[in-house]
């Protein structure tokens, strides 16, 4: 075993990601490794992504919710589902629509969900709300008090937005629906809806 | 046209509809109306073996659509001279299809997106992290969510019995055990004063039933129709909340 | 992001070890990466843990009784130690549930949890009184005299809550029947409509 005592900064920041179970702002890392500066923090990050681009190596770093967080190649999905013996659960649609909509309007009453959905969404939300992607951010000063539901930290990691500004603004949804739709779903054949001749 | 629909792979009355719009290739601003409707009841034909509840949802619609097919028949002039807005129908409707609209594409690009991330793993969490320092960080979520976890999991009868009390029966508990340690024996009426919801009187008295049967505090009466005083029976709390002062 | 589709076999393993949460053991690993040998796979495992031995890295392979799993290099302690204390404290899980037991419960005794929760709580009990989450209310009156919990101002401070009864509502979580939130969760079979010839 040789140079044991022997860690780069490069190591540091790897070592740190690595025991994060959340991600880790800049300013953190700045912090915890006093004498760099923000930029050099920036650089060192830039330089680990670098080095994990290498086909010999599994992770990546992925800037998500105002923070940087380690995680596996996309190509080893498939051999990490073996390891795994399952898939991730994948949200339903209706849970889909659900979490859109908190995550446009929020803070947002179910009553309010209900109305644009035009459907009751209290398993729905439930279900978010386990999952911890949508999280209580309190009650409406309103008649009946509604509890007003907000996207959590984990909504921005599970959908991999840096922050809720990342959101894709909803007209320009509008103007690309009908190309994306086709063109990034194709394998999986999600198509709703298919007319009949 | 012909197709057959399962209703029950719609998210809603509004998805159904909107399927209606663009399978037959409608201009969502200039809906026919007796057209549509005419389907869409037809569709909801089709499933009478769904349960009421969704079908309340979708007949919910049926009837808005029922609503504004009457006014379409109101010829505009009339309409005018009898004072009504000249605002067509359908208005409504189609602002709640298009607010309905930009929800649903929204959440198909959500779904792209979480195929995407669905690849990334991230390392597990430590079930065990340890009590840092820091300053205390725990979500009401995240509390709601600890509940339903250990809830799910409690043996059957243990959760049933639990399950059934309210909050604010809890609540009342504590806050009667809380006033009694200030004061006891107090008179019955006395714990009832200030509160002015009838809300808050049931569960008050629930709450004093509740402490009774587990035997927290005991009640008694010298006769019959004479005032009822409360008494704690539990031991005052030492030192704690700064409460016992 | 280049070469997205080129992984060898070193970051495949990478990334297996990455997300075990538990050792990963040879014939695992063998069974997943199906076209290597066992000694094949040990010769991978050695290679991962040379490059490991680079000062830049922050990771190492331990290999205890039951397998292979990653770790961070003692040298990087100290630095884990900073990010660790500037993290802002959570509860355990089991703190966060007897917590919430408590908080919905009360006035709650020892027993009366565990019941519910199916494990001693002593410890967990003791962290959270002394978190000042949870106060003694008194001592109930039966065998053994048992001290009866709940929770205390600090609890309702930190929620910012004026008394218990904004706490939601176990009817506003558990509106629903406990298996809607399987149903929430689709796999595949997006297809809405059937087409009728």
């Amino acid at each position: 075993m040789d140079t044991p005592a022997d860690l780069g900064p490069l190591g540091i920041l790897e070592a740190l990601l690595f025991v994060s179970d959340s991600p880790v702002s800049l300013e953190r890392i700045e912090a915890i490794l006093d004498g760099h500066s923000k930029a050099e923090v920036s650089r060192l990050l830039a330089d680990l992504q670098e080095q994990y681009r290498q086909s010999d190596r599994g992770i990546l770093i992925s800037e998500v919710a105002e923070g940087y967080r380690l995680a596996t190649k996309p190509e080893a999905a498939p051999w990490i589902q073996r390891l795994r013996g399952s898939k991730p659960a994948r949200l339903s649609r209706p849970a889909l629509e659900t979490l859109a909509l908190i995550a446009y309007k929020q803070p947002i009453t179910k009553p309010e969900i209900e109305a644009v959905r035009g459907v009751m969404v209290d398993g729905v939300l439930k279900t978010l709300v386990e999952r911890d992607l949508v999280r209580i951010l309190g009650r409406k000063p309103e008649v009946g008090r509604p509890i007003l539901y907000g996207t959590s930290r984990s909504f921005l990691e599970y959908f991999g937005f840096k922050d809720l500004s990342e959101l894709p603004t909803l007209k320009e949804i509008e103007a690309l629906a009908p190309n994306t739709a086709e063109k990034e779903v194709s394998h999986e054949s999600n198509d709703q809806i298919e007319k009949a001749e | 046209m012909s197709y057959r629909v399962r209703l029950e792979m719609f998210e809603g009355p509004l998805d159904l509809l909107l399927y209606l719009i663009q399978v037959n290739e409608i201009d969502i601003y200039d809906i026919p109306i007796a057209a549509i409707t005419q389907e869409y009841l037809g569709c909801l034909a089709g499933m009478k073996e769904l349960d009421l509840e969704v079908a309340g949802e979708f007949l919910v619609l049926a009837a808005t659509l029922i609503h504004i097919k009457s006014k379409m028949l109101i010829p505009v002039e009339e309409a005018e001279a009898e004072g009504l807005a000249a605002e067509d129908p359908r208005q409504e409707l189609v602002e709640r299809l298009l607010e309905y609209k930009r929800f649903k594409d929204a959440a198909m690009t959500f779904e792209e997106l979480e195929a995407e991330q669905s690849l990334l793993y991230v390392r597990p969490a430590d079930p065990m992290v340890p009590v840092a320092d820091g300053p205390l960080e725990i979500s009401l979520s995240a509390l709601l969510r600890a509940f339903m976890a250990v809830m799910q999991r409690a043996p059957q009868a243990v959760a049933g019995e639990i399950t059934l009390e309210t909050i604010n029966v809890g609540e009342r508990m504590v806050a009667l055990l809380d006033r009694l340690a200030l004061q006891s024996p107090v008179s019955f009426m006395a714990l009832f004063e200030g509160m002015t919801t009838r809300l808050q009187l049931i569960a008050t008295f629930l709450g004093l039933l509740e402490l009774l049967r587990r035997g927290l505090v005991r009640a008694r009466q010298t006769e019959p129709g004479s005032e009822i005083t409360i008494y704690r029976t539990v031991e005052t709390a030492v030192g704690t909340d700064g409460h016992t002062g």
